[in-house]
């Protein structure tokens, strides 16, 4: 029995969004590969791949013997019905995702090739997550949400809504001796401490993301154990560069107001004391643990004069501006330590607290100075940068734009070599570093409880629950 | 049990001396109030409204609520046992038994939400040991006594299908069915029309001789009290001011009081000119004076009169008391008027 | 309007005027539990207005080595998640939840009476409409009302002020419209027609007076649901923005630290009952003032 | 006394009708048609006071507001000063007001409670322009001299007010405008014995003082003999009888005015005894019977009474009634009036009466 | 009667329609686009814009409210934009739940409230009346969540009596049901106590102070046969109608309390739906909520007619 934190979304991996979503389909689906906990490609439905032509060819090597929940044999058609399904449904959100794709090839039955328009390097992340999860083809004329048919280790059983998600064991799943569990629930218990007292009153066996607020108690608490990793996500400021009126601010316009900005921010004691020191300061968007994660550049230590200087360098010794917050409590005292730190250097910081759908709405419309902003982290870096700051990016509300960074982050797009790519990514590093259109902040952790009892749980940077392994004692 | 009464020939009710106040007046709204009925007897209460009729008939049925009502003083002997001092048990046990009461306002002192049937029928259950259905028949017996048209049907009736008339009817049914030695009507015929008022006074004097009954009768109706009573007390802001045999109150008016209250009736003979009037209207409690509480309109009253209480003396007539130190009228003002 | 009376005596009438205009007064100050409550309700008033005197600490001034710690003798009521002094925070934060509790009430009385005045008084298709117009609001669940009035004016106290005194405006509406229902059979307001007083003198001058005291019992109430009303929209970045304290938005951050830091919780869940208890108090008190049944 | 000389018509009612309800109703479905007023015709002359009298709920408030035109008649007109009042407009209406006044039942809840007795009695004089500052201030000093209150009373509010001192207010509001018509609903029935008196007296005086014409509702047959020229009984709606006021005391002519002169509790103990009383309640205006409406309850109806509804007819002159059989019923048994007083009695009442005059305020 | 509520019912249409019309303005003044609130962290403007002509957003809101018209009137409530599911499904899902807590409160709230009500009222100005009114004014003015969270640290966590939270159906486990219901319920019924102990109070106030109180004591019946027979007969006529009315605003008012106790409820859905603009949920679902408080109302009305004999015959 595993709390989530809010309700998962469709259970349809080619519409969902969620990340509760995903933490449920990773009971329930398999995916064509996957990713372990120092974030390498690992097999799963896949047992090998090659890049061929260039990076322009993809070939997987399947695994045999692997059936759907419906008894459908898993096999390259199916892949590639799965993969056209993502692409053409119309209501489908992993068309961004594999938009690289051009067409499927079933070579022999546990062979499937993927034709690419152009190199892809982070193509294989993708796979690794829901746009490489397998529905069994023979469910796709019925809406899959309702009832989805995979072949991951549990079976779906019922969903209520707001309430819970009931799955049990596939019998017939290639690794079912690695499964310990006949059933399992997945419950939607979105506050926090009611979430902690559901696991201490044992109503619970595991929860995802405590409160860090939480942490001390629990880990008094002898009948239960805490787990934490940090994740792939990073949580900073961004700011309003060049997206309508309301860029027009000392912020928006002069980078060393921004740089004043980051300098007066004490990003240690920011995290000692919202987070309990659980989450990590930082001043990039690549989590330390990733390869791509640029050593020579330590999280930034506050400087106050240093700030006031460049302030006054930029001729704006005294200024305020508004940054748009989310409402939920963390994210407010958040903003409020910002808000008492960047006092000291003389920027006065007026918040605005708006709920998720207005603040996104603000956002792409322009209408921020900054806003606090946050990312739950892809596996592959391209996803935690790319479309943030190249122009014309997806998710660029920054309105950012610097050929620069452009060039260094589409090259790192074509190879696939991890040294290659860091080069180009510490490059464009660089610059961001100077400019800041996002003002990173902390990295921050997952954390998991779970009964004392519970045994075999390994944390994943992706946040992920994998219950391979896991079992209660 | 039924056949109940007193076996002496002694009074029904003896009230002496009953005071009242309430929490928050300093005057005692009825002040050393006496009288006495015997069997068959009527008396009649009448006086200005606000005089402290309802709460002397009230005090006698124990239904002051207390708070804010307090007796002070006084006793109320009924059959011999005093009302005013026995348990609460005891006096409910006599209520709505021997003792009962008929209010004023027919339209609301039914409960709406009961059949007629059932809240007479309850009055019996209540004081006697037997079944429902006896109850019910007593409850039909003693409707059709009331002359209610119709009655087996009304029983089941519910108060707001009834007229004000049938309403009062229905009261008057639930007060003597368990066939009480002392009735007490407070007003029971002011909310009513005259022809109604008159079926329904006849009716009371009617049973009222079959029973012989002892009821004393509130009103402030001077046809009323002719019509009805065979003595008569009349109240001013909470004393008596004169009391006695009906006829001596209505052929030899001694207190100034009554006399206004007759002068100003309008005569249903010759148009005699403009009407006597008394000046003025009853003080509130607050400011009644210390002497007598007459004495602020009495067109005769002095310095004495302002200041000492006038104590109830009788005149010639046996029984025939009065409350005023200028009675006879024609005795100690005459000369001067004439 | 009034008419002047001949000098020789108008002190006594003035007289007579005061001492009638004391009795309600009088009515109230010898009701202990009302008392109770204006006392309540005035110290919470004071406390807010004379905040900046009173209030020990800058209730936004974070101090990160006191952080949710219990109360002491240098934090009576101990400090927040990110060290502010919670008995200042208190005492400021009254002013947001006061504030949202009286100005929406008024709104919701001075939109909501004259529409419902108009419904009472002409009846017919104007009151037809409208209170199916009422019916329908009131049937629309409280809280996407004030959701979509907050959000549609932009998050600010003002503006949620302004959400919730509209969404409470159907009830008062409904009063209104009641109350003159039931005062428009009143002799007295045939009375003023025979007289010859034209609809809207009677309207401002019969049937206003004798409405408005039901009217401000109501709003004595209300005072009490838009206080917590506030709080819900505080939670839901609607109200108050921060630093700046309420209420309401001190109580729902606590409520994540009701484990480890209960004492966050406990004063302003404390404030917000004494004040509502303040002010139903007050109101009962009121109604029974001004009810000339009880004089 | 009873047709005063230059006989001229002020008010006239021409076969008015009120029925209530009917229409659909939101809430309770079709409610039953009252037939309040039912066709009611007669002349009211200029100085006199008519009296409308009869047991509740047959319809003479109705009939009072209808005159008034506080409610619209479903059918018939009223004709004042000859001009029909039921045709003009609102404004014209409202304008007309200043001429016919009324003076409510009860005293407690037809004075606004909230407005000082000042106030109320200048409303009148404002809204009709009729005096403003300093003026209308004495003028409303004057009304309440006039009615018997000081003056300095202008100040205070209703509730502080006494019944009957009250009842002073309301005649004194419907007076500041100088109507010529006064029409009073009940307007001592709320009052007690002792200030009725003085409430009749005043109206009494006030009348020969300012020459008003009065019609006087009420169910009081004592005080309408008292007051009143002429007389009107209703019933269910209808007028049964009309006629100058000794004639219908003395000779009443319709079975139901018979019980109505009956039914009066006499104040003289020695009169008490046998006497017609009528039987059942009246029916209700939502269903009258059909033919004579009091027959249901008249102690010599006969067939033809059931089924055809009398029509008022002249007997005497200035003398209509409504009944089929009014020339064959037997004469009313002759009404107790006095009994002869002691004379010491009789003193008493003289000085009583001499002794102070009519009083000028209430409290002391 | 039947008239009655069929006259009830055509009154109720227009109502309805106003309702249907509100909703939409209303959400379509929020800021925010469903849309963007779906796509989370994965919006391409893309996709957005055939997602968009896929779901009639770019058509003007008239249009699209006459769309919706037609829809319902042919009875399809459509289905919600982030999950998929059909709204009358959510509704089926949602309703049975909120119905069983509001059930649940309104006897504890009535079990509660009643009795305290009475007895201040019969010993008005008393220490008891005092106290009674104390507690109940802070039972109305404790917020839910803050009650309920208490609740569920002292009694699931601390205590381990009862379940923290979630939500058995009392057909399916009628133990289980009571164990998990109970708390929410009492959370909930804890201010409808406070409300219906003040109303009792003063209806008890106002008709002891009636005549035919005072007859039932004249007959000799005992005090307790007096307040509990002939007053609080009377006294609930108004109190049972105010509570079909309570019942109504449960429905959609135990938001807050099915967050704490994380009961897969109707207010749970609606504020879901909100929030996440999901358009089509919110319409439904108000427009099922409206539909119960003209239904409650109208039970209100009828409930008031048979249990007063007064009205019946009319
Ligand atoms: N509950 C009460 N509290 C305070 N004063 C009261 C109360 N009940 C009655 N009184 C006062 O007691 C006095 C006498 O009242 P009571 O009802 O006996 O008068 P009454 O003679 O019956 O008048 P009416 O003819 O109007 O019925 C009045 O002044 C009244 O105001
Ligand atoms: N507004 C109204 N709607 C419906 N019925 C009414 C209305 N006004 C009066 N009635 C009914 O019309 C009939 C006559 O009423 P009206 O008030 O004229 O009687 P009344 O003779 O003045 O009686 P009372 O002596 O009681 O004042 C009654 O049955 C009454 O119920
Ligand atoms: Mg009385
Ligand atoms: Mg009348």
């Amino acid at each position: 029995r595993i709390g989530l934190q809010e309700d998962p979304d469709i259970l349809d991996p080619h519409e969902a969004r969620t990340f509760v979503g995903r933490i449920v389909f990773n009971a329930l689906c398999d995916k064509l590969i996957d990713t372990n906990e120092k974030l390498e490609f690992v097999p799963r439905l896949a047992t090998s791949w090659t890049v061929s032509d260039e990076g322009k060819t993809l070939t997987f090597k399947l695994r045999a013997g692997v059936k759907f929940h419906d008894g459908t044999p898993f096999d390259a058609a199916a892949v590639k019905a799965n993969m056209e399904r993502a692409k053409d449904l119309k209501t489908s959100r992993r068309k961004s995702e594999i938009a690289s794709i051009t067409s499927v090839e079933v070579v022999d039955p546990l062979t499937v090739a993927f034709k690419l328009s152009k190199p892809d390097a982070p193509l294989l992340a993708q796979l690794s997550d829901r746009a490489g999860m397998m529905l069994s083809p023979a469910s796709f004329d019925k809406p899959v949400g309702p009832k989805p048919i995979c072949s991951g280790p549990y079976t779906f059983v019922e969903r209520v809504q707001n309430d819970r998600i009931v799955l049990e064991r596939f019998a017939d799943h290639w690794e079912k001796d690695k499964y310990h569990f006949d059933k399992v629930t997945f419950r939607t218990i979105p506050d926090s401490t009611v979430r902690l007292a559901n696991l201490r009153s044992g109503q619970l066996d595991m929860l995802e993301r405590l409160a860090a607020s939480d942490v001390k108690s629990a880990k008094g608490d002898k009948s239960l154990k805490v787990d934490s990793v940090v994740g792939l996500g990073y949580q900073g400021i961004s700011v309003n560069i060049n997206n309508g009126a309301r860029a027009d601010t000392p912020l928006g316009k002069d980078k060393r107001v921004r740089q004043a900005l980051s300098l007066s921010i004490d990003r240690e004691a920011l995290t000692q004391v919202v987070f309990e020191g659980l989450f990590e300061p930082t001043g990039q968007p690549f989590p330390s643990t990733s390869p791509y994660y640029d050593k020579s550049f330590p999280p930034p230590k506050r400087d106050v004069a240093k700030a006031k200087a460049l302030l006054k360098e930029a001729g704006v010794e005294k200024f305020s501006f508004e940054m748009q917050v989310a409402n939920s409590p963390v994210d407010q005292q958040v903003a409020q330590v910002i808000q008492a730190m960047a006092s000291e250097a003389g920027i006065d910081i007026k918040l605005r607290s708006s709920e998720f759908a207005t603040m996104l709405k603000s956002q792409t419309a322009g209408d921020f100075q900054a806003t606090r902003v946050g990312w739950s982290g892809r596996v592959d870096p391209d996803g935690n940068l790319h479309q943030f700051v190249t122009t014309g990016g997806g998710i660029n509300d920054t309105k950012y734009s610097n050929p620069a960074v452009d060039k260094e982050l589409n090259a790192s797009r074509v190879v696939y070599e991890t040294a290659a790519r860091k080069a180009h990514f510490d490059a464009a590093g660089k610059i961001l570093r100077e400019d800041l259109p996002i003002i990173y902040l902390y990295l921050p952790a997952w954390i998991w409880a779970s009964s004392a009892k519970l045994d075999g749980f390994v944390p994943n940077p992706d946040g992920m629950i994998r219950l391979a392994n896991v079992k209660l004692k | 049990m039924a056949a109940g009464g007193p076996v002496s020939t002694g009074d029904v009710l003896a009230v002496d001396d009953l005071t009242i106040r309430f929490d928050g007046h300093g005057v005692d709204l009825v002040d050393g109030a006496s009288f006495r009925l015997g069997r068959g007897e009527t008396l009649c209460l009448v006086g200005e409204s606000g005089c402290g009729k309802s709460i002397t008939a009230l005090a006698v049925m124990g239904l002051l609520a207390s708070p804010p009502a307090r007796i002070t003083r006084g006793r109320a002997l009924f059959q011999g046992q005093d009302l005013l001092s026995m348990p609460r048990k005891q006096l409910a046990d006599l209520r709505g038994n021997r003792l009962a009461m008929i209010f004023q306002e027919p339209m609301t002192s039914l409960n709406p939400a009961f059949r007629i049937g059932d809240q007479i029928a309850e009055a019996v259950v209540r004081h006697h040991s037997g079944s429902q259905q006896a109850a019910r028949e007593r409850a039909l017996d003693v409707l059709r006594r009331v002359r209610i048209p119709a009655a087996e049907k009304r029983l089941d009736a519910y108060p707001h299908q009834l007229s004000g008339g049938m309403r009062q009817r229905v009261m008057i049914a639930m007060a003597l069915v368990n066939r009480p030695d002392l009735l007490i009507a407070d007003e029971p015929t002011t909310a009513l029309d005259v022809t109604i008022q008159a079926q329904i006074l006849a009716l009371i004097a009617e049973l009222q001789r079959e029973a012989g009954m002892a009821m004393i009768l509130v009103t402030h109706d001077l046809g009323v009290v002719a019509e009805v009573a065979d003595r008569v007390a009349v109240m001013y802001a909470g004393r008596f001011v004169e009391t006695g045999p009906v006829d001596a109150i209505f052929s030899d008016p001694q207190h100034p009081y009554t006399l206004g209250l007759i002068g100003s009736l309008p005569s249903l003979g010759k148009r005699e000119g403009r009407l006597a009037t008394i000046a003025g209207s009853v003080p509130p409690p607050q400011r009644f004076p210390a002497g007598c509480r007459f004495a602020t309109r009495c067109p005769f009253a002095d310095a004495r009169c302002a200041s000492e209480v006038p104590p109830l003396v009788e005149t010639g007539t046996p029984g025939h008391q009065v409350a005023c130190f200028k009675a006879p009228l024609e005795v100690h003002v005459g000369g001067l008027a004439a | 309007m009034t008419a002047a009376s001949p000098a020789g005596v108008s002190t006594a009438g003035a007289e007579a005027l005061a001492q009638r205009r004391n009795r309600a007064l009088a009515k109230f100050m010898s009701n202990p539990t009302a008392l109770f409550g204006a006392v309540l309700v005035l110290t919470f008033v004071v406390l807010a207005v004379f905040a900046h005197w009173v209030a020990p600490y800058d209730p936004n001034k974070t101090n990160f080595l006191m952080l949710r710690k219990a109360p002491s003798a240098m934090h009576w009521l101990g400090t927040d998640e990110i060290g502010r002094d919670i008995l200042s925070r208190l005492i400021h934060g009254g002013i947001a939840s006061l504030y949202a509790g009286v100005v929406s009430v008024f709104i919701a009385l001075f939109v909501g009476m004259p529409i419902g005045l108009v419904a009472g008084w002409f009846g017919g298709w104007l009151d037809a409409l409208i209170s199916r117009a009422t019916d329908a609001l009131l049937a629309v669940p409280f809280l996407i009302l004030a959701i979509a009035f907050a959000a549609a004016l932009g998050p600010s106290l003002t503006n949620a002020m302004i959400a919730i005194g509209l969404s409470q405006v159907p009830i008062f509406v409904r009063l209104t419209r009641g109350q003159v229902l039931a005062v428009k059979t009143e002799d007295f307001v045939e009375g003023a027609r025979a007289v010859g007083v034209p609809n809207r003198l009677i309207l401002l001058r019969h049937i206003t007076p004798n409405i408005f005291a039901p009217l401000v019992v109501q709003a004595t109430l209300t005072v009490a649901t838009a206080i917590i009303a506030e709080a819900s929209l505080s939670f839901l970045g609607l109200g108050q923005q921060p630093p700046a304290p309420s209420w309401g938005s001190m109580l729902n951050t606590a409520k994540n630290y009701m484990d480890s830091a209960p004492w966050m919780s406990i004063s302003p869940g404390i404030a917000i009952v004494l004040v509502v208890l303040g002010f139903n108090l007050l109101g009962d008190g009121l109604r029974d003032a001004l009810d000339p049944r009880e004089q | 006394m009873s047709t005063p000389a230059g006989s001229d018509v002020i008010l006239s009612a021409q076969a008015l009708v009120k029925h209530f309800g009917g229409g659909r109703q939101l809430l309770s479905g079709r409610a039953p048609l009252i037939r309040a007023v039912d066709g009611v015709s007669f002349d009211v002359r200029r100085g006199e006071t008519f009296a409308i009298v009869g047991e509740s709920g047959c319809g003479k408030s109705t009939l009072a507001r209808l005159i008034l035109r506080l409610i619209e008649p479903t059918a018939g007109k009223v004709e004042f000063d000859g001009a029909d009042i039921t045709a003009i407009g609102e404004e014209d209406m409202r304008r007309l007001r200043r001429e016919m006044q009324m003076i409510f039942q009860d005293p407690f809840s037809s004075l606004n409670p909230r407005m000082t007795v000042g106030a109320l009695i200048a409303e009148p004089l404002a809204v009709h322009g009729l005096a403003s500052g300093r003026e209308r201030a004495e003028r409303v000093a004057d009304i309440l001299r006039k009615v018997g209150l000081p003056p300095e009373h202008a100040e205070r509010y209703p509730h502080e007010f006494s019944g009957g001192q009250r009842q002073r207010i309301g005649i004194a509001r419907a007076l500041a405008t100088g109507p010529r018509l006064v029409i009073g609903d009940e307007p001592v029935s709320a009052l007690d014995v002792s200030i009725r008196a003085q409430v009749i007296n005043l109206l009494e005086d006030l009348k020969a003082e300012l020459g008003l014409t009065l019609i006087l509702v009420a169910h009081d047959l004592a005080v309408i003999r008292h007051t009143s020229d002429r007389i009107a009984v209703m019933y269910l709606g209808e007028i049964v009888e009309l006629a100058d006021r000794d004639a219908l005391f003395e000779a009443p002519l319709h079975p139901y005015t018979h019980s109505l002169i009956a039914a009066i509790p006499v104040p003289v103990p020695g009169a008490r005894g046998a006497r017609q009383l009528l039987e059942g309640d009246p029916p209700s205006p939502a269903a009258p019977p059909p033919g004579c409406r009091f027959h249901t309850r008249c102690p010599h109806a006969e067939a033809i009474c059931k089924n055809e509804r009398p029509a008022l007819r002249a007997l005497a002159p200035g003398h209509t009634v409504a009944c089929h059989l009014a020339e064959r019923l037997p004469p009313a048994p002759p009404a107790v009036t006095t009994v002869s007083a002691s004379t010491a009695k009789r003193r008493r009442l003289e000085l009583f009466a001499g002794a102070r005059p009519e009083p000028v305020s209430a409290t002391s | 009667m039947w008239s009655l509520i069929l006259r009830r019912l055509l009154v109720a249409i227009p109502t309805i329609f106003l309702v249907m019309v509100f909703v939409f303005i209303l959400q379509r003044m929020l800021p925010g686009d469903p849309l963007l609130v779906m796509a989370g962290e994965e919006r391409d403007p893309a996709v957005l814009e055939e997602l968009r002509k896929l779901y009639g957003f770019d058509r003007s809101v008239p249009v699209q409210f006459l769309y919706w018209l037609r829809e319902i009137a042919s009875g399809n409530f459509g289905s919600s934009l982030r999950t998929g599911a059909p709204v009358t499904e959510l509704i089926g899902q949602t309703l049975p739940v909120t119905i069983q807590l509001a059930v649940a409160s309104l006897i504890i709230a009535l079990l509660i409230g009643i009795p305290t009500g009475v007895l201040a009222a019969v010993k008005k100005g008393t220490w008891l009346d005092y106290v009674a009114n104390a507690i109940s004014l802070s039972g109305l003015s404790i917020p839910n969540f803050w009650l309920g969270i208490i609740l569920i640290l002292f009694v699931s966590v601390n205590l381990r009596w009862l379940p923290a939270s979630g939500f058995v159906s009392i057909f399916e486990n009628p133990v289980e049901a009571f164990r998990t219901t109970i708390m929410p319920a009492f959370v909930l019924g804890s201010g409808l106590a406070a409300t219906l102990m003040r109303h009792t109070r003063s209806a008890m106030l106002e008709v002891l102070r009636l005549d035919y109180v005072r007859t039932a004591r004249a007959k000799g019946l005992l005090e307790p046969a007096v307040v509990l027979k002939h007053a609080l007969r009377n006294a609930l006529v108004p109190i049972v109608t105010l509570s079909t009315l309570l019942f109504g605003q449960l429905l959609a008012g135990a938001v807050l309390t099915e967050q704490v106790f994380t009961i897969p409820g109707f207010g749970k859905l609606i504020v879901d739906a909100v929030f996440n603009r999901d358009y089509g949920v919110v319409q439904g679902v108000v427009l099922c909520t409206a539909i119960a408080f003209i239904l409650m109302n109208l039970i209100a009305d009828v409930l008031y007619i048979v249990i007063n004999p007064r009205l019946r015959t009319a």
